[in-house]
């Protein structure tokens, strides 16, 4: 098995998913000959083309909208939004329109687009390169948010979203592309979407996250544990829709939950979970279920203090699980 | 009209059904309205006023591999690409049986796979680049399949007018965009929604060819769409038509126009009423006698008749079936 | 006083707003001649001319980035969005621009812009004339979103919303609109964004809601003070950002909360009302916070049994009031 | 080059200012580039190629009255309507005392609203909507104010160019919108990103003006500009003007051009920088000497030196100014 950064998985999972399927293609600025602005479709133009690596012009709505009529057509679109803040254009297609087709047509048309877009702070990105965007997603039935931490869940899930019969929009952490390397099997495997993950078992705090933090969690709970305070991590892995019993699970085993997300705290997806457990848990509870998160400002802003200031990283998460453990 | 396939002009037979077809259109429409009007079913868009490019344009497109992108005015689109009369009501009438969405969707928003009907949703425009897109994936595929897309012309004003035209015409994809320009966006009037003259003038920012057309002429119609499909199987790329007429009825069954235009204006609009001028061609040709006209009639009368007896006695989805659909099978890896 | 109908409180807010201040001018899709397809503009073209009543292209994304211009300028422009659900062209400016121009700009420039849309169903307007489109804002520091629930606050809201420094998306039901009706001061008030309101006192059950469900949930209260249930209502007006002072006392102080919305639940702005709750008042509850929401499905279809179904009424929250109170 | 107020040719003083302001934009950014490569700053986003067009439209605008909706190329162009050099400076270090956004948007993303430049933001194109609205709002209130606002030829594909300049167009709104079309959008060149033979040309589809000039040629800028500013002044409504040069940079310091372009194509533009021949038709007039250029190289070094050191040494916000300016003040009703 080979060390793969996380942004190779992705070019590797679509290298592959390119190789088996010929209706797969990709689409998006500059994906072409320069590979992508992060180089997640390095090698992709040489390998298949420039029919099946398409380089459009500037127009997100357009993207997102031709990969939708690819996509009913019957092939299998892989649509790039350069950065996630640059989807805001094709919200339209997305919602009104991927999430619905299935619904709104008796289930006689389908929709199996993948849309990718690097998201998330921590790279100098200022305002327009370092939002979280799923909570503008993760309210529409019909459509799945795919958000994964780890190297080896990038390349399962990319193929299962790739494989998959619904519109899924698949974010990717820009500033794990590089920051996370792990073993990555070379041959072909799939990770479920709709599945979370428990990413580190635990008795005394359960921390519940995804992307980024899901890294910084495990580092907060190593060093925990040499004080003796045992962490429970789950990674949320599809964020939309909810893996309930998962949440509910882990929840109820440790009492104690922390909630942990980089976007701004009010109405982001960690207050969803914090509801689905109050709903079916409310008597395991031995602790209020706390949230940390950004804060409520409206993108993460360019100047290091204030970048830094935003970000969330292991020792917030760190004092948050130990306040929760001696709560 | 260059390199037509086949003279329209004197093919009688296909004159005859051209006819027929946009005649049905209309008596549909009609009957709709009176539905609408005695409480029996909530919501009417129409077609009046359309039908006639609406028909000439399908005629010159391919059922077997065009895939149609219509938008809520085409009765007309739709009944040529073999959606049913009874079909029609029972979308109309919103229930279970109707193809295009299972009386989910509010009348107008068509849909039906096995005739390659695209599924089209409310907001307008969106449907513009799902044309391209499904003229990328022909391209990709090496069929001979055109995409053929409808929209009002204020609906070329929307963003995914722009991006969508644009993209097919980089990639020089097979795709036919028709505007029905019927004067109006619900109140507003053509000279409050654009300053250019003409809609088909947007297709020289494209780099692809634009043509006008009098959309109550059948043979400019058709000839223009022909023109357009030609270009597009011939590897030429995408082709804005702009066919004009007039919007005959209020916006829908909830508008009253009477704030915004004229009675007058309605009447001599009234007059250029393209079937009528079409029908004329034909009993001036001797294609059509009046024992044809009076048989026609009656034919589509009984046509409807049983369509609205159907659809109004059919079922609707049970309530249970709230929530089929939403997502496909379970990804199982 | 007279009695207005919702729809009327909106009319003469603007009426009253226009007169006072000539910034004040609207812009939308046959907001002119025909006073808009709900005839909440009416009146408007007439009394003011056309320079300050704007019929716009069909183009959302225009009225909403020429609005959020005019506003930059110093002008209080207000945009109709001619249903809630084609705002949806809108959300880059809205989100990207209107959200953020303050921040980013360090407080140099602000963007006072009030963007009206009528959402939400029972109108038999199906998939998209139906929709609750409220969840897709409310994540978004910057903007403030506001949902009144009958005519009295409708116009006190509205003239908050036109004077307010800040940008504000000012969501109509429009069921309401002809279903509701109240007394209404002829004179100028205006009444407080970012405050919930107590819609009725009670001492068993704590109903949250906001928009229609609110008439419904205190028709279900009227018949359940029969049986001797005592429920508290609060309409929560603001739903972004969220009254947190208000929901805390009222939840806590019956122990038993039930939050409605039209919308499905998962990712609703309820979530966030049960976090909030959660995290402040777990040892006050008395049972789990109960979410009382559509079904999980991407919106509202046509044919009436199907819309009903999907529907918010007053059996389904008198039924689910009962079952707390009984807990 | 209609309606000159006055001759560019013949104003000495004018065109001498001109030519200081591109070479302070030059300068500037050549400043940007080696404080990026040595670690000093982490980005820069260039205007090497277009500060011909930037300047020359700035001197064909009003300062007093016209609001400013520049891209993230436009040194040029805020340097002209009175961001100072130090200023620049601070955005690019992102320091406190940044008047665009105090440090909180990257470089490149200016705004001052004492000199009429209107606060942008990185996804592109919505700033063409916002400068209709100016426009509007100056229309309202009967102001002498044209908008003008620029974006590069890559974001004309986005829906809000069309919507914004339909909807100026409609309403015949004194806005002038200028692509600066430099050939690439980051790797994607003119050709996959348009099949028109000019951006201008989409001009047509509004009905409004449209121009196409050499943007390396300030004087073809400049009277373009002016015809615009004065159609606009009249109430002719807007125009759009495409001005060509070349991106002579990567995209921006985090781009490498070498895997789109070639090293050929990079010089043989750069052979035609406009700088290059605008200073060449000053030293022909003898409006330039040797003995200026030096000075006036020595004067824009010192000016950037002591720019760099101030912006260098300058704080940065303290972190507890995060949460500041959400919201104005709190609704006191
Ligand atoms: C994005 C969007 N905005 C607004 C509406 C409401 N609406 C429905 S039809 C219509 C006018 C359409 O005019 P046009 O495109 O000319 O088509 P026509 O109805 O005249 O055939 C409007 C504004 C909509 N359906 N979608
Ligand atoms: C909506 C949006 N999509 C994508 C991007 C990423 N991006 C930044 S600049 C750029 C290319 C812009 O090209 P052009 O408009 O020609 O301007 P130029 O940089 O060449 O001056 C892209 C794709 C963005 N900023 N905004
Ligand atoms: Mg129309
Ligand atoms: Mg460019």
């Amino acid at each position: 098995m080979a060390v793969l950064t996380y942004i190779q998985a992705v070019n590797q999972a679509l290298h592959e998913e390119m190789e088996q399927n010929n209706k797969v293609f990709v689409l998006g600025e500059d994906v072409g000959p320069k590979g992508g602005v992060f180089l997640a479709t390095e090698g992709l133009y040489d390998k298949f083309g420039e029919s099946r690596v398409i380089d459009t012009p500037l127009a997100e709505s357009a993207i997102a909208g031709v990969g939708i009529g690819a996509a009913m057509y019957g092939m299998r679109p892989v649509a790039e939004m350069q950065f996630a803040d640059f989807i805001m254009p094709a919200v339209n297609q997305i919602i009104s329109e991927a999430a619905r087709i299935r619904y709104r047509s008796n289930n006689d048309w389908t929709c199996p687009i993948t849309i990718r877009a690097p998201y998330g702070g921590g790279i100098h990105g200022a305002l327009y390169h370092s939002q979280s965007i799923e909570a503008i997603f993760a309210n529409q039935p019909g459509l799945k948010v795919v958000m994964p931490s780890n190297p080896y869940d990038v390349k399962g899930l990319l193929k299962s979203a790739i494989r998959d019969e619904d519109p899924v929009l698949f974010l990717e952490h820009k500033r794990a592309y590089r920051l996370l390397k792990e073993e990555v099997p070379e041959e072909d495997y799939t990770v479920p979407i709709g599945k979370a993950d428990i990413k580190r078992t635990g008795d005394d705090v359960t921390v519940i996250t995804y992307g980024l933090c899901v890294h910084f969690a495990k580092q907060a709970a190593e060093k925990l544990e040499e004080e003796g305070i045992s962490t429970e991590i789950v990674d949320l892995r599809t964020v939309y829709p909810l893996d309930q019993e998962t949440i509910i699970q882990a929840a109820s085993k440790t009492g104690k939950v922390l909630l942990v997300t980089e976007d701004n705290k009010e109405g982001s997806i960690i207050g969803e979970v914090s509801a689905i457990i109050s709903e079916n848990c409310l008597f395991d509870l031995d602790a209020p279920v706390r949230r940390l998160a950004g804060p409520e400002v409206p993108a993460m802003p360019y100047a290091p203090p204030l970048e830094k200031e935003f970000m969330m990283n292991p020792d917030k998460i760190e004092n948050a699980i130990r306040e929760l453990a001696e709560f | 009209m260059v390199n037509q396939t086949y003279s329209l002009e004197t093919d009688k037979d296909t004159l005859v059904n051209m006819y027929r077809e946009m005649l049905l259109a209309r008596r549909i429409d009609e009957r709709m309205w009176l539905l609408n009007r005695s409480g029996n079913i909530p919501f009417v868009v129409s077609c009046q006023g359309q039908e006639v490019m609406q028909i000439a344009a399908s005629f010159a497109l391919n059922k077997e591999h065009d895939y149609i992108l219509p938008y809520y005015r085409d009765v007309g689109i739709v009944l040529h690409f073999g959606m049913t009369t009874r079909e029609i009501f029972l979308q109309a009438y919103a229930k279970a049986e109707d193809p295009n969405s299972g009386g989910r969707q509010m009348p107008g928003h068509f849909g039906q796979k096995k005739n390659k009907l695209v599924t089209g949703s409310s907001p307008v425009t969106t449907q513009v680049p799902h044309a391209t897109g499904f003229a990328l994936a022909a391209k990709m595929e090496n069929k001979p399949s055109v995409a053929f897309v409808t929209m009002g012309e204020g609906s070329t004003n929307q963003g995914d007018f722009h991006e969508g035209i644009n993209f097919a015409a980089v990639h020089k994809l097979p795709v036919i965009f028709m505007v029905e320009n019927n004067k109006y966006a619900i109140s507003v009037p053509y000279a409050k929604q654009v300053a250019c003259e003409n809609i088909s003038d947007r297709a020289i920012g494209y780099g692809i060819k634009g043509i006008k057309v009098d959309g109550n002429d059948a043979f400019a119609v058709y000839g223009a769409v022909k023109e357009a499909h030609n270009r597009a199987l011939n590897g030429e790329g995408p082709t804005l038509i702009e066919a004009v007429s007039y919007r005959l009825t209020p916006h829908s069954s909830d508008d009253d126009d009477s704030s915004y235009r004229s009675k007058d204006e309605v009447t001599s609009e009234k007059a250029k009423d393209g079937i009528e001028k079409f029908k004329n061609y034909l009993v001036d040709k001797g294609f059509l006698k009046d024992e044809d006209m009076e048989k026609l009639e009656a034919e589509l009368k009984k046509e409807i008749n049983d369509a609205t007896e159907y659809a109004e006695n059919a079922p609707y989805a049970d309530a249970s079936t709230l929530t089929n659909y939403v997502y496909g099978h379970k990804e199982e890896n």
